[in-house]
């Protein structure tokens, strides 16, 4: 038992971490709040670095400790304590500037959880715990939008979650455990199999917004604040990711044809975010729709899920990625309004080092190199390929394709004369400003220090 | 064997409620009606399995916690967000919330 | 045999309670009837030997649906708490899916083959000590994992309910 | 080989240091020439006496170039140098009253520099590109005065005409590099082959352009657009004479038939540019059109299997035309004109100029005992005693009848007529270079039979063929003689005022006929020129399609782009500044599905969950299919 | 040993860095172009030390660092005979452009570090021997010059430059495809370009995907008929200096691509598709001539001219890659890795002459110009330099290549040959006629020579003619001695597998 609590030391501090940020609340001290929620998540990521290399689970299978959960951690926890400072500018002064701080802890405990995750108890709890987190901070600014966001949200992931945890009752019944590890012994009853399947597609699929369970998430991203966009689209996304990850690699394919549907879903899910991406004028949307269509890229890496050696590094690197490059382009774009009018001549004169900065994490996110999102997709199409889906990479690079017209929408007229002074100058903060550095630098190093990660992953 | 059936007939069919009830109300509270009586059923077929077919696997009823748990906290929340949506609209029916879209 | 009987009895009992929750055009009946539901379900779980589970289920849903009705008369648009209106949409599509979600359950259900029953299960006191040790073994950090989102659901609800200290 | 380097490149050198020095240009150039014109002089010598001398520099991996110096190359090179130094010191003169010296020599020693590389080439890559650059040199001084459109556009003629022809020469050349897997000549020449014929032939066409051959024989008489000297140069031993040069160089390729082939080619071309010369109106363009015939005579040699006849006519050309051309020069800067109504007597007024110009005209038109007899005896010789001696033996005598009939009608032209003393500026210098040209005619008359054992070639003097020449040179002047009693500018005139003026019987015996001949050889000449300008044409018509097809590709294109547009899709600010019409144009259709993506986010959840159920159902279709299948 | 490649690599990037650095204390753009140069000619030094310390034929002077040991990518640059002369190409247009760009005052900083950060792009494709690498380096030129186009270009800058963006993008994507499977069916599988090169991994129907794939890539680089529409449009748009670069050295990109991952590391199925390659090239190079026949824009005539010499190098690589002698391999592939240097260099030089024209005459209609060889006789003697080496003359640079090219072509397809060797003619027709319009002919009146026209109207300045002659020096330097290069290119060239 010991051992076990070693191990998950990580996930002890973050829960300690948002307990000591609800402490300071309670002691009406925000900004002590932030500072132990920052420190608080940077150790529990420095934490978890001495247990790379175990591959074991804790607590008799039902949670597991292996790359995917490490990494998770890692990605993760550095994300959400930026988040956590990119919350800052909207949400100071607020009457409970604290409890944002704690929910995130607690937000990011959820999505470690998923990632981790060897019980389908796991899952259920991950997705409950993250998601109560996340209506609270869209509808933290209890306007019009933000409580209409959040009770969208809220529906869809109630039904969603209920739909989930009905399905899986039928794996239960089909194992005899709720352990992943006994999924095998769904051989036989293939049906049970789909009924868990399509829970675990649902809830997870509405956690990671995969398209078609992805409408909230456009919804959700524009009513609340910017910074809980930018949370939302990758803290419960990566988990949720990973989440699906460990139950695919426990999932037999003898039982279930798994790959094909994640491969429909990852090629529906690119095309369609793209797609919609492309007609929209509100920035934090056509991030939104932008990001259900990542969500498709990673699930490519699924797919070749033990078909390939590439397929935790496709995933882990593409995550890390993300995470930075998705981080950087809310942060422009909290700092910059969320009309795509507002960013005409942002780049050429307003304020070139922003703008220079938002070209650099939408190419990014299209896959330009030397970025981390090249890498990342470099690895994806790779494993997808290997793995002989061929096609699907096939798909996804014409989803490239597409994604560059969506970014060119943004990038071209940050290039073209300016009307006036679109950008108002007292949105600028140096809690945005360092986010921004912060991530071009993650965007940058992750493309370059990619190795970093592949030495553990492969 | 027929106990088992039936009972899990029995939970399907108040998933199928559920689910009507889910899709068909206007009003949050309705809806979240609806998502109980799929936790419901959820739970039952737990139990059915557990007594029918696993009754050693006490996983079983501990995921019966777990659901009453999702149950307790998913309707905490959503009242709470309920409150707050009423608060500043008087109103919780989803036909009103439609000012973000597209 | 009589557990056959009383299974299909609350069972329907269940359902019929159900479908009268999105039948009534009263949210505070509404809120009855699903207490009333939850109650079958929990009677069912008697029935099927799980006593503790079904006891808890019985007292959780009372309360809860309790507070579910106060809130209807505190907050909803329903002062008198039995107001005719219609709160429905989409009803052919969603009867639809209900119906469709039913039957593959329904057929799911019966076309797979789960294998033989037990027909014994440990004695009620002997179950509560299992499910002790599990909880306190195996299923520990789940355990503390729903304890943490009771604490989260806490902290949530407050923060989203509370109004704004201007 | 030293010596030869250094005698290679002191023109090239020449030409350089005239362009960086930008001073003394006559002086450099005459002499860089003058130290080639020694050099080869004395490798004449030195390849008599049986030294063989070669060597290779340069060119691509495993395939250097190579300079052959054998006793026909080193003729030749002789021949080029002589003469090009000749006609410098006759520049001297004649560009007296021109400006851009600094151009004009360092063009010319570089024509002459790359001739002379020309002629020496051991392989053959070394042959195409000294041949291209002879035109380029040949271009630019055509064009020398450029301010007139005119002179550009013979330039421009002159170098796309060949440069067709020279397709052929390309072609044949790779194909012969390809069948001897070297790029010498001697061995490409010698690899024979199946496809030799097809190579020979492929070269010829490259001969023909250059060598103004029926049908690329206009390019030339355009091409006196340049000063005199140019054309002089380029007539004699340099640009026209590389064609001649490269069918002698490739001779041991041609088959049989092949021959035939250059035979018909050069008695074709020697009489029709023959009969254009007679009833040329301008004294230029007569001699450019006489270059035409007198190089087919040598084609008539060759074919005949002789090429040292057509090398000994090759060289005893170049002195006659280089004459003809420097006395040409003479008069048209005392009368600034060169056609012939306006050079009426001036032989009276230029006495000098006119002996030198009626010497080198009597040795073209062969009278005896000057060069021109000599050399025109061997290819009537060679032609009769060859395969098919109907065909070249009359192709000789008509052209050398030809010869004689406008040399004669040209020179009385120029000597009746009214007269005055003209005294151009730097007329000594242009003197003393058709002295020494004309001076030539006479004294190179003795070479001939040496020249021909040096070339290793005998020749044998028949006496029928000697009467048979003079017999056709006679006729040929007297005919010419008596055409230009007539007072017409030319038979472009109508035919029947040409009839009503003459009398005697040989009008319609003889020079009706050929006048006819000549005029309708001439519509065939502008026939064939419209034909090439046709094609020209129809090249840039195709071009045109080419353009028009790639505007409608790109217009279709657009067009798809603006009816994409036109749905409304795209924001005020896209119409305004057109950027994002690009990205319409490429995610046209995309768009609308975009839009149809977004209309589905309708933003009432509960329809929203009803598209996931929905969704729900066809992954489940999916995954069962996939099951069952 | 001392890291020199890496120096030529990032000495560039390292000025780009230093200028951007620099810009915010303020830089006059005077300093900014003083920089510029002084950072691109060392660059050229450092080029030209690389080929001074020796280039045997296998890779040489290999500079290695793990990367990402685990994907078998890492940092390698080597250089060859094929890649040497395209480096010292490179490193000459980039020194010459930023020569000639001095004159620009608007955003001067900005503008000379992206030529410098586009440099580093460039000779990196040319020097990696790690795919990765050279996808990455292969991608950065496409931001780079996207960006100068939309920032210094013309009028219709914005449109062209995304044109040129997206078909570029959309080439590139292919090439990651081919990349991929390359990488994944190796064993081990490995980035680095010389264990594929040593062992093509890939063989039957996926080497005939895959090699579809990279040459759709390329084609649209090189460009080839039908997908050169973003050409003209880019050049014609692009700022004089970005208009060299583009045709001088990223249009080379694709060439090369095709000839060390074409036709070294898919040489089977480059092999059987090599006759749909010729036939495609041979379209090109027609076309390309006969279509620049039919314009009457300076600029665009040298663009579309660009088509059909690129054909040309298309044609040779397709003819070795069909090749069954070693000598028709050698003479095709010489001759195409010697017509990429020298359609860098001479295209280069009529880029910047036309772009001097332009900015004397306000146009680039060779119909409204006349006479300029009598006005400006420097200019106009330069052009016609320029052109005739264009056109394939004899002792200028263009010759010795293209005549290897058909030499090479000849002995594996003699019809392609006779039917590409046409395109000599039209080039030739075209470029008379350009001299002939615009050169030629009598200047109109001196008004225009007085003293309000001297100041734009004077003959080639300084500047100019430090950007433009060194140009028209090296084509008569390879045109005379082409063994300087071919040396070098044939050493690597005759080691290649028949």
């Amino acid at each position: 038992m010991s051992r076990d609590l070693g191990l998950i030391i990580p996930e002890i501090a973050i829960v300690i971490t948002a307990v000591l940020a609800l402490v300071a609340e309670m002691l009406r001290r925000p900004r002590l709040a932030l500072i132990a929620t920052v420190v608080g998540l940077l150790a529990a990521a420095l934490l978890t670095i001495p247990l790379f290399g175990e591959d074991t689970t804790v607590f008799l299978g039902t949670y597991r400790i292996d790359d995917l959960s490490l990494w998770a951690k890692v990605i993760i926890l550095p994300a959400t304590a930026l988040s956590a400072i990119l919350f800052i500018p909207e949400i100071r002064g607020t009457d409970r500037e604290g409890t944002v701080y704690s929910l995130l802890s607690f937000v990011a405990a959820g999505s470690v959880i998923l990632a981790g995750a060897g019980d389908i108890m796991f899952i259920v709890l991950g997705v409950l715990i993250s998601s109560l987190g996340s209506f609270v901070l869209v509808a933290y600014p209890r306007d019009d939008r933000a409580t209409e966001a959040a009770m969208k949200y809220f529906v869809f992931g109630s039904v969603t979650g209920a739909m989930m945890i009905f399905g899986l009752t039928y794996w239960f019944g089909a194992t005899g455990s709720t352990l992943l590890s006994e999924l095998d012994r769904l051989d036989g009853r293939e049906l049970a199999g789909i009924a868990g399947l399509l829970g675990v597609l649902i809830g997870l699929g509405y956690k990671a917004s995969i398209a078609p369970f992805h409408f909230w998430a456009p919804d959700a991203y524009d009513g609340g604040p910017v910074a809980a966009a930018a949370f939302i689209s990758i803290v419960p996304k990566i988990g949720a990711i990973f989440g699906i990850a460990q139950v695919m690699r426990s999932l037999p394919e003898s039982a279930v044809e798994w790959p094909l549907l994640i491969a429909l879903l990852a090629a529906f899910s690119m095309t369609f975010g793209n797609l919609a991406a492309l007609v929209q004028t509100n920035l934090i949307r056509l991030l939104a729709y932008s990001s259900i269509a990542q969500a498709g890229y990673f699930l490519l890496a699924i797919v070749a899920l033990d078909r390939s050696d590439l397929d935790i590094s496709a995933l882990v690197v593409f995550a890390a990625a993300y995470a930075a490059m998705n981080l950087g382009a809310f942060a422009v774009v909290g700092w910059a309004g969320r009309d795509l009018e507002g960013f005409r001549g942002v780049g050429r004169t307003l304020a070139p080092w922003h703008g220079a900065a938002m070209v650099i994490f939408l190419l990014s996110l299209v896959g330009v190199p030397p970025l981390g999102g090249f890498v990342g997709k470099l690895l994806l199409f790779g494993a997808a390929i290997d793995a002989g889906y061929t096609w699907l990479a096939v798909v996804g690079i014409l989803n490239t394709v597409l994604s560059l017209a969506v970014y060119l929408r943004v990038i071209v007229p940050m290039y073209q004369p300016a009307d006036g002074d679109a950008v108002s100058g007292e949105s600028r903060s140096i809690a945005r400003t360092s986010i921004t550095v912060l991530s071009v630098l993650l965007t940058l190093g992750i493309g370059i220090g990619a190795q970093v990660i592949l030495t553990t992953t492969i | 064997m027929t106990v088992l059936i039936v009972a899990l007939i029995v939970g399907a069919g108040l998933f199928g409620i559920g689910l009507y009830g889910a899709l068909s109300q206007t009003n949050m509270v309705m809806i979240m009606m609806g998502v109980e009586l799929m936790l419901g059923a959820s739970m039952l077929n737990l139990v059915a399995y557990w007594r029918y077919l696993h009754p050693e696997a006490y996983d079983g009823q501990v995921f019966v916690l777990v659901v009453m748990t999702v149950m307790a906290v998913e309707a905490a929340v959503g009242f709470g967000i309920a409150t707050g949506r009423f608060r500043d609209k008087g109103s919780v029916e989803m036909e009103e919330a439609v000012d973000l879209k597209g | 045999m009589g557990q056959l009987i009383a299974i299909t009895v609350f069972g329907l009992i269940a359902l019929g309670f159900g479908a009268t929750v999105f039948r009534t055009s009263s949210m505070v009946r509404s809120a009855l009837a699903l207490l009333g539901s939850m109650v079958a379900i929990g009677l069912m779980f008697l029935t099927l030997e799980a006593e503790f589970l079904g006891v808890l289920q019985i007292m959780m849903m009372a309360g809860e649906m309790t507070i579910m009705a106060i809130f209807m008369v505190m907050y909803m648009m329903d002062p008198g708490g039995l107001g005719q209106m219609d709160m429905s949409h989409q009803k052919r599509f969603s009867k639809a899916a209900g119906v469709v979600a039913f039957l593959a359950a329904a057929a799911m259900i019966l076309l797979v083959d789960w294998g033989d029953t037990v027909d014994e299960v440990p004695a009620p006191d002997v179950q509560v000590h299992n499910l002790g040790l599990e909880l306190m073994g195996r299923s520990l950090l789940i355990f503390e994992a729903a304890g943490t989102s009771i604490l989260v659901a806490m902290i949530a609800a407050t923060a989203v309910a509370i109004a704004r200290r201007e | 080989m030293t010596l030869t380097t250094l005698g290679l490149i002191a023109p090239l050198i020449a030409a350089a240091l005239i362009l960086s020095l930008r001073r003394w240009p006559a002086a450099i150039a005459l002499l860089g020439v003058a130290i080639a014109g020694v050099v080869a002089a004395v490798n004449v010598a030195r390849v008599d006496d049986g030294a063989s001398i070669s060597g290779s520099f340069g060119g691509l991996p495993g395939h250097p170039l190579w300079i052959d110096v054998t006793p026909l190359t080193a003729a030749l090179a002789l021949t080029v140098v002589t003469t090009g130094f000749l006609v410098l010191v006759y520049a001297v003169g004649y560009m007296a009253e021109y400006r851009d010296h600094v151009r004009f020599y360092s063009q010319m020693t570089f024509f002459i520099g790359a001739m002379q590389l020309l002629v020496l080439a051991g392989d053959w890559i070394l042959f195409v590109a000294t041949w291209e650059l002879i035109a380029l040199a040949s271009y630019l001084l055509i064009a020398f005065e450029f301010s007139d459109r005119s002179a550009g556009w013979a330039g421009t003629r002159a170098f796309l005409t060949t440069r067709v022809s020279d397709l052929g020469l390309y072609l044949g050349v790779i194909l012969l590099i390809n069948e001897a897997g070297s790029i010498r000549i001697p061995a490409g020449v010698e690899a024979g082959g199946d496809n030799a014929s097809i190579a020979a032939l492929l070269l010829l066409v490259g001969a023909m352009g250059k060598a103004a051959q029926v049908p690329f024989q206009r390019w030339l008489e355009e091409a006196m657009a340049g000063p005199t000297p140019v054309s002089a140069l380029l007539h004699s031993a340099t640009l026209v004479a590389a064609g001649v040069i490269l069918l002698v160089r490739a001779f041991p390729l041609f088959s049989p038939n092949v021959l035939i082939v250059i035979g018909l080619v050069g008695g074709v071309t020697t009489v029709v540019t023959g009969l254009i010369a007679l009833q040329e109106g301008d004294l230029k363009r007569m001699l450019a059109a006489s270059t035409s015939s007198q190089l087919a005579l040598m084609l008539v040699a060759i074919g005949a299997g002789s090429w040292a006849a057509a090398v000994v006519h090759l060289v005893a050309h170049a002195a006659m035309k280089s004459a003809l051309f420097l006395g040409a020069g003479i008069f048209q800067h005392a009368r600034e004109s060169t056609a012939f109504d306006d050079l009426r007597g001036i032989g009276r007024g230029q006495r000098k100029a006119f002996a030198g110009f009626a010497v080198a005209g009597l040795a073209l038109a062969g009278v005896p005992p000057l060069v021109g007899f000599w050399s025109k005896e061997a290819i009537v010789t060679v032609s009769i005693e060859a395969g098919h001696a109907w065909l070249f033996a009359s192709a000789a005598l008509a052209g050398t009848a030809l010869t004689g009939a406008y040399i004669g009608r040209g020179l009385r032209l120029l000597w009746f007529g009214e007269s005055e003393h003209e005294s151009p500026a730097g007329l000594s210098w242009m003197l003393a270079g058709l002295a020494a040209t004309s001076g030539a005619t006479v004294v190179l008359a003795a070479g001939v039979r040496p020249f021909e054992s040096y070339l290793d070639a005998h020749i044998p003097i028949h006496v029928a063929t000697v009467v048979l020449s003079i017999l056709a040179t006679g006729l040929g002047l007297a005919g010419g003689w008596l055409v230009a009693t007539e007072e017409r500018r030319s038979v472009l005139e109508p035919i029947d005022a040409v009839r009503a003026r003459l009398t005697g019987l040989q009008q319609p015996l003889v020079i009706e006929p050929a006048l006819r001949l000549a005029a309708s050889c001439d519509r065939v000449d502008t026939w064939l020129q419209r034909r090439v300008e046709s094609v020209g044409s129809a090249s840039l018509y195709l071009s045109g399609l080419v353009q028009r097809v790639d505007d409608r590709d790109h217009a279709g294109v657009e067009a798809t782009g603006r009816a994409a547009m036109s749905t409304g899709w795209l924001t005020r600010r896209t119409d305004d500044d057109g950027i994002d019409r690009f990205i319409a144009w490429i995610v046209a259709d995309v768009r609308k599905l975009g839009g149809r993506a977004r209309e589905i986010q309708t933003g009432l959840i509960s329809r929203e969950l009803a598209y996931s159920a929905a969704a729900v159902v066809v992954l489940v279709a999916i995954l069962l299919g996939a099951g069952w299948s | 040993m001392f890291p020199l490649l890496t120096l030529t690599v990032f000495l560039p990037l390292a000025g780009a860095i230093l200028l951007v650095i620099a810009s915010q204390i303020g830089l006059s753009p005077r300093t900014s172009h003083a920089i510029g140069i002084i950072i691109s000619g060392l660059t050229l030094i450092s080029a030209l030390a690389v080929w001074l310390r020796g280039v045997d034929g296998e890779f040489s002077q290999i500079e290695q660092v793990e990367w990402i040991p685990s994907l078998g990518a890492g940092y390698r640059l080597g250089v060859d005979g094929i890649s040497l002369p395209l480096v010292l190409v490179t490193t000459v247009l980039f020194f010459a452009s930023l020569i000639f760009s001095a004159e620009i005052r608007e955003r001067a900083t900005a503008y000379v570090a992206l030529f410098l950060a586009l440099e580093t792009a460039c000779l990196g494709v040319f020097l990696s021997l790690d795919l990765v690498l050279f996808y990455v380096f292969w991608e950065v030129t496409l931001v780079g010059m996207y960006f100068i186009i939309a920032g210094w270009g013309h009028e219709h800058r914005q449109r062209a430059a995304l044109t040129f963006f997206i078909y570029t993008l959309l080439g590139s994507l292919p090439l990651l495809l081919g990349i991929l499977a390359l990488y994944l069916e190796g064993d081990p599988r490995t980035f680095d370009m010389r264990a594929i090169i040593a062992d093509p991994p890939l063989s039957g129907s996926i080497a005939t995907f895959a090699f579809a794939a990279l040459f759709i890539a390329f084609a649209i680089k090189i460009p080839i008929f039908p997908v050169h529409t973003w050409l003209p449009t880019a050049h014609v748009e692009a700022p004089t200096a970005g208009s060299v670069i583009l045709a001088g050295v990223l249009l080379k990109l694709g060439t090369y691509g095709l000839l060390r991952i074409g036709l070294q590391m898919t040489p089977d199925a480059f092999r059987d598709a090599a006759p749909y390659v010729a036939i495609i090239a041979v379209i090109s190079a027609l076309y390309g001539a006969f279509i620049a026949l039919a314009q009457s824009d300076l600029k665009r005539l040298v663009a579309y001219t660009s088509v059909n010499h690129m054909g040309y190098v298309a044609l040779g690589i397709a003819a070795a890659a069909a090749a069954t002698s070693a000598g028709d391999r050698d003479f095709a592939l010489d001759g195409a890795v010697l017509q990429m240097v020298s359609h860098g260099i001479v295209t280069g030089a009529l880029f910047l002459l036309v772009g001097m024209v332009q900015e004397r005459t306000g146009t680039r209609e060779m119909g409204e110009i006349s006479g300029l060889l009598g006005r400006v006789p420097r200019l106009g003697w330069a052009f016609i330099l320029a052109a005739f080496a264009s056109l394939g003359l004899p002792g200028l640079a263009h010759f010795p290549a293209e005549f290897q090219i058909f030499l090479g072509t000849f002995g594996v397809w003699p019809v392609a040959a006779a039917i590409v060797v046409i395109g000599i003619v039209v080039t030739a027709g075209l470029y008379l006629r350009a001299i002939q319009a615009a050169f030629l002919g009598p200047s109109p009146d001196g008004s225009n020579d007085d003293a309000s026209g001297t100041s734009r109207f004077g003959d080639l300045s300084f500047r100019e003619i430090g950007a433009v002659g060194p140009l028209l020096v090296l084509t008569v330097a390879i045109g005379v001695y082409p063994t300087m290069l071919l040396d070098a290119i044939h050493r690597t060239i005759d080691l290649l597998p028949v």
